[in-house]
This record gives C-alpha cells, sequence and structure tokens, in this order.
C-alpha cells in the first residue's frame, strides 16, 4: 500500500475521461458512457479491496470481533 | 523490473497495434469504394461504346481500379475465362468471396455490388449502363459515407487503443 | 455420333447441368445430331435428319416426352449468358435478331420474351426456348450442281429456293468456296466473292473472321444488314459475285438490282418451296420479273438435306 | 508496519505530502469524472488513515495497560476500544459521503454509529448505575 495506488487511480480516470471525450467527439457516445462505467468500476474493485483491508485493520486495532 | 518494462511496453502495444489496425481500416474503406467506382465507371464505357466482351471489359475495368479492386475485378475476368460454365456475376461473386479477408468493405458496400451479379452481362446494352450506373450511384453514396466515418473514427479508434493500452498497464501494474 | 467440335463448340457454352447429359444423349443418336431445342420446364429434344428423341435424364434417348429431362430457368439463362459469352449486350443486334452464333458458325435461335419498343423488338429477355443449329460443313454438296451454273467460264447470278432446313445455307456456302477457289475442271477461274453475312451463319464469323472454309477470293461482311452490306461490298470491294443469304425485303432487291447493273453477280437464297412461293413475294416477284435471275434451284428435303429439285434456266423462261 | 519506527516529524511531512499529492489529483480528476475523482478521495483516505494505524495502536497498548493497572474490568475496556473503532469508521464514511454531496446518507450513517455506540455502551451505563446504586444503599 503506497503512493503507486493513488497513482493508479488517477492514471485510470485521466484516460478514461480522455476516451470518453474522444469517442463523444467521434458521436459515440454510448461507448463513451461504457468506457466511463468500465473505469469506475476498475477503479472501484481497486477502492474496495483497500477499504476491505482497512476496516480489517481497524477491527484488529480496536478488537472489534 | 527489466521484464516488467517490456512487459509494459507489449501490453501498450498490443491495444495500440489492434486501434491502429481497425483505423487503418477506416481510411482504407474509401479507397476501395473509389476503386470499385473507377473500375465499374471504365465497366460502363467499355459496355456503352465498345461492347467489349466481358472479361476484356473486366480486365481493362480491373486496370483503371486500383489495387484492391482491380485484383478483385482481374480474378473475376480470370474466373469467367477459365470458363465451367459460370456466369460474370458468379465469377465476380467468386473473386469478392475469395478476397474477402483483404478487403476492408462493408456487408452493404457487398450488397451495392452483389445487386450486381444477377444482371451483369445478361441483358442488353441499355439496362447493363443503367444497373451499371445504379451501382455507381450507390457507390458514390457509400463513399461519401466512409470518408465520413474515416474523419469521424480513424483518429478515434487510434486513440482509443493506445489509451486502452496505457490504461491496462495501470490496472495491472 | 457426335458432330466435329461438339465438345469445343457446343458442350462449353451449355449450361454445366446439360452437358453430360447432351454428350451421352448424342452419342446414342443414330445419325449426326442437327438440332438441340432447348426449352424451359419443356422436355429437352435432340433433332437429326430423319426424326428426333428427348432426353432421358440419365441421358438415355427416349421417345416419351413425359420421361424427358426438363431444363428450368437457370438452365435456360445459363446457357444463354454463357454462349452470350457473359456479355449479352456485346450481342445486342444479333439478340434483336432473335439469335446468336457460337464459334464453330453454330446458330442458336432464341425465343422468349420480346420487348417492344415503338413496334419494334428491342430486346429480348427471359430467354425460355432456345434452338441449337449445329453448322455442318459440307464440302462438294455443290458439286453436281455448279455445272448447270456456269455458261462459257461465267458464273450466272442464282437464287437458291427452299424451305427451311433443307440445306440451302450450307448448299450457300459450299458455292461460295468453290467458286472463290475456282473449278478447273468447268474451266472456272477463282472469283473475287463477296458475302453478306447478316446472321454470321454462312461463314460463322467470329469476332470478323470467317470460321469456316468459304474460300481463299472470299470477303465477309458480318452482321451486316444486306442491303447496306450488299451496296457497300459492290462499292468497295469490287467483288465479280456478291452472295447473301435469305433476301426477300424491298431494300434487298433494289441492292440486287444494284449489283446486276454492275456488271456483278448475284447469289442469293430465299425461302420457298416452288418458285410459286417466291413469286407471291413481291419483292422476289419484281426480281424474277426482270430477269435479275438466271438461274433458280429448287431445293427440298426429300432424300435428306441438300436434295436438288430441279434447276430452272430462269432466263429462257423470260425470253420464252 | 514502517510507521512503527518512523519517528514523529518524519512521518508529518509524509502524511501532509501524501495528502496534498492526492488533493491536487483529486481537483484534477473532478472535473472530468467526479465519480473517479470521489474514489480517489476515499483511498487517499484510507491511505492516510492507515499510516496512522500504527500509532492508534500504541496508544491503544498504553490504555490497555493503564486500565490493567487500575484493576478496571477487562470487558468494560474492551467495550471503550470498540467504540472508539466505530466512531472513527462511521465518522470515516459520514465524510466521504458529505464530501460527495450525499449529505443525507451522511447523517444517516452518523446516526447509526450513535445508536451503535449507545447499544454498547449499555453494560457500562448499567455497570455505572450499579455502582451509584451500591453507593448510596
Amino acid at each position: 500500500m503506497d503512493v503507486q495506488l493513488l497513482f493508479r487511480i488517477a492514471g485510470v480516470g485521466i484516460i478514461v475521461a480522455v476516451m470518453a471525450t474522444v469517442l463523444k467527439q467521434a458521436g459515440k457516445d454510448e461507448q463513451g458512457q461504457m468506457v466511463t462505467l468500465v473505469g469506475v468500476l476498475v477503479v472501484l474493485m481497486m477502492v474496495v479491496t483497500l477499504l476491505g483491508k482497512f476496516f480489517n485493520l481497524v477491527k484488529a486495532t480496536f478488537g472489534m470481533y | 523490473m527489466t521484464l516488467k518494462l517490456v512487459g509494459a511496453a507489449l501490453t501498450v502495444l498490443a491495444p495500440s497495434w489492434i486501434g491502429f489496425q481497425i483505423a487503418a481500416r477506416y481510411g482504407r474503406r474509401p479507397v476501395e469504394l473509389r476503386g470499385f467506382q473507377n473500375g465499374l465507371a471504365v465497366l460502363v464505357t467499355e459496355v456503352e461504346y465498345g461492347a467489349t466482351p466481358m472479361p476484356d471489359a473486366l480486365r481493362s475495368a480491373a486496370r483503371a481500379a486500383g489495387p484492391v479492386a482491380g485484383a478483385i475485378l482481374a480474378d473475376a475476368a480470370r474466373r469467367l475465362e477459365a470458363g465451367g460454365g459460370i456466369t460474370p456475376g458468379e465469377a465476380l461473386s467468386d473473386a469478392l468471396a475469395e478476397h474477402r479477408g483483404s478487403v476492408c468493405l462493408t456487408p452493404a458496400d457487398e450488397e451495392i455490388l452483389a445487386a450486381l451479379f444477377p444482371v451483369l452481362g445478361a441483358s442488353d446494352r441499355h439496362d447493363q449502363v443503367r444497373h451499371l450506373r445504379l451501382a455507381l450511384d450507390r457507390l458514390a453514396a457509400a463513399e461519401a459515407e466512409a470518408a465520413d466515418e474515416r474523419r469521424r473514427y480513424e483518429r478515434m479508434y487510434r486513440y482509443v487503443g493506445v489509451l486502452s493500452g496505457l490504461a491496462l498497464v495501470l490496472i495491472l501494474m | 455420333m457426335l458432330p466435329e467440335g461438339f465438345e469445343r463448340e457446343i458442350l462449353t457454352y451449355v449450361s454445366p447441368r446439360l452437358t453430360g447429359l447432351l454428350r451421352r444423349a448424342a452419342e446414342a443418336l443414330p445419325a449426326p445430331l442437327e438440332e438441340i431445342r432447348i426449352r424451359q420446364d419443356r422436355p429437352l429434344q435432340l433433332v437429326y435428319p430423319g426424326g428426333d428423341a428427348f432426353v432421358a435424364p440419365d441421358g438415355r434417348l427416349t421417345a416419351d416426352p413425359g420421361r424427358a429431362v426438363r431444363p428450368d430457368h437457370d438452365d435456360l439463362q445459363r446457357t444463354f449468358q454463357l454462349m452470350a459469352r457473359g456479355s449479352v449486350y456485346a450481342w445486342e443486334e444479333e439478340v434483336r435478331g432473335g439469335f446468336l452464333t457460337l464459334e464453330g458458325g453454330h446458330r442458336v435461335g432464341l425465343c422468349g420474351r420480346a420487348v417492344t419498343e415503338a413496334g419494334r423488338i428491342r430486346t429480348l429477355t427471359q430467354v425460355a426456348s432456345l434452338n441449337i443449329r449445329i453448322a455442318r460443313e459440307v464440302p462438294g454438296a455443290a458439286d453436281g450442281l455448279l455445272p448447270h451454273l456456269v455458261r462459257g467460264g461465267r458464273f450466272l447470278s442464282t437464287l437458291l429456293i427452299s424451305p427451311p432446313q433443307a440445306g440451302k445455307t450450307t448448299l450457300l456456302r459450299d458455292l461460295v468456296r468453290q467458286l472463290s477457289a475456282g473449278v478447273p475442271r468447268l474451266g472456272l477461274r477463282g472469283l473475287k466473292v463477296g458475302l453478306v453475312d447478316e446472321r454470321s451463319e454462312v461463314a460463322g464469323c467470329l469476332r470478323g473472321v470467317p470460321q469456316r472454309d468459304v474460300g481463299p477470293r472470299t470477303d465477309v461482311l458480318d452482321g451486316c444488314p444486306k442491303a447496306e452490306g450488299l451496296m457497300l461490298l459492290i462499292r468497295a470491294l469490287s467483288p465479280e459475285v456478291v452472295a447473301a443469304d435469305e433476301i426477300g425485303r424491298p431494300e434487298d432487291a433494289t441492292a440486287v438490282m444494284e449489283a446486276l447493273h454492275a456488271g456483278v453477280a448475284v447469289l442469293a437464297t430465299a425461302h420457298g418451296s416452288g418458285l410459286a412461293d417466291v413469286r407471291r413475294r413481291p419483292a422476289l416477284a419484281e426480281l424474277l420479273r426482270v430477269g435479275a435471275f438466271e438461274r433458280a434451284v429448287l431445293l427440298s428435303r426429300r432424300r435428306g438435306p441438300g436434295t436438288v429439285e430441279a434447276v430452272l434456266d430462269l432466263a429462257r423462261e423470260v425470253v420464252a | 508496519m514502517p510507521a512503527a519506527r518512523g519517528e514523529g516529524p518524519v512521518e508529518i511531512v509524509q502524511i501532509v505530502g501524501l495528502g496534498l499529492l492526492a488533493g491536487m489529483l483529486i481537483s484534477l480528476l473532478r472535473q472530468h469524472k467526479p465519480e473517479l475523482a470521489m474514489q480517489l478521495s476515499i483511498a487517499a483516505g484510507v491511505m492516510l488513515f492507515v499510516l496512522m494505524m500504527a500509532k492508534v495502536l500504541r496508544v491503544v497498548e498504553v490504555m490497555q495497560s493503564l486500565a490493567t493497572r487500575a484493576a478496571l474490568e477487562q470487558a468494560h475496556m474492551d467495550t471503550v476500544l470498540k467504540i472508539i473503532g466505530i466512531a472513527y469508521i462511521a465518522d470515516f464514511g459520514a465524510q466521504v459521503l458529505s464530501d460527495a454531496g450525499e449529505k443525507a446518507v451522511a447523517t444517516k450513517v452518523e446516526m447509526a454509529g450513535k445508536i451503535i455506540i449507545m447499544l454498547l455502551a449499555v453494560p457500562i451505563i448499567l455497570g455505572v448505575l450499579d455502582a451509584i446504586l451500591k453507593l448510596l444503599e
């Protein structure tokens, strides 16, 4: 767990944003939406695992079982 | 570390290459449609003024039609001359089927040519010219559409290819 | 019996589904094949001198039309297209005239739906009947006839009169060939012959070149209307004899008269079963009246095609 | 845990740096894809939190040793820790939600946190009441 994850999420976000813009310009709005959705899902997977780790850590620290 | 870099480079390159391929198809389609138009225009002249028999007419059409359409028309002429009881339409249809892998025409474009198959060479001059001109008009419309699509999609597919490569690397990293 | 060149000149141009059948059936015929008649959805028929037969699905001959092969729409269209070398438009004039000529001078009669324009046939579509007439060269067919048509080393203008299929064209072709080559035994030197072959039947021209032997001194004007063609030949090619098949229209008569005035002998054919038949046609009657032809030859099929019934000396008749 | 050997002043640089970086990336992304910006902020928040977790562990250890020394009941000490954990998580969730503009949901989450804390605190409250009643007798 380090800064790389932040860059990765930001990178995916920027690429998705550019791709959606290009697709939108070419008149493929639907595909643009699709790309955005996929991007959000991919990032969500990363964030969800991170959140899971975080919750586990908190639970371990405060003995909440 | 080096291995990782090489892997990342490959991961970026593969989708980029696919994107460029798709973009290239959009670039080639108008050219091919134009080639067919040139070929058919020569065919019209041959039929209307020369009353040239089909294999010869197809061959001189092939010379005017540029590489891709030319290859198909020349192949049709060859098939027709080889005989075996096939009509010019069937020869052209077979030639088109044989080259399908190397042309970038959409099914709709092929449909325009397919409309010629049953009539090619099968009626009088007037009728032939009418059918050929109709096909020419439809090809011109298809070319305009293809040029429009090229303008819109050629660059897009390149971008999308490269960007999805980058995204893949980021996600897998 | 298979005619010479049958495979290459005929079967190549027939729908592949029918070629095998035709080959087998033609081999089984007792006499040389004369005509193949292909009609859509009707029995496939072969005609030979002295009879006809239908072709059964196994390629055998049958007399029962009910058991015969029936060529379908595709067979007809394909055969038509193949005969036109995939280029119907290139033979527009011929198709309009209801025929096509195959390599070797075989003539194919066409029948179907006529598209007319201002009362004239513009073209034929949906060809539903094809009649392939196998042309046969019979060198020497005119041997017996020629002495009667020559007087003092000069060829006399002649009209061949015959009903269809009595060997008129075959005879005409051999006459042209012999006149062109010259017949020493009759004291006839080779003559320059101009042949107007409107239907490509006599010389069997393919791309302008005669496929049949029409003699060394013969010029063939292929696919040209007879009247205009005769004029052209007389003006441009200084023939000593002009020949044309099936004359009968008023302008043909004018052209024949023109030839005679120019001192050119005329060899022509006309449909009819006798002199009386010919006289009933105004243009021909006029020609006969003014004595354009010195000889008339009557043909029939009585003893096979090419039976000479009579040779008439018209000059004498007119004089008398 | 890297934090275990880290010193206070160095850590604060790390944390502020991380925060600034995350802030810049988030503001960059917010213009085009707000939904992704939110996820990025979650990730950044979690990472900052995790960095601090080692320190929190030390604090917890200290509290535990104090409790044993004071001869407090172990069950009560556990409950207090749990309450702190729940408060942290509920607060974190509520913050993220209000960041994303979902104020209504954020208040509900906070509410849920409070109720659960109340429930957990019931035995302690009862213990306190017992003690008071004993004193009064």
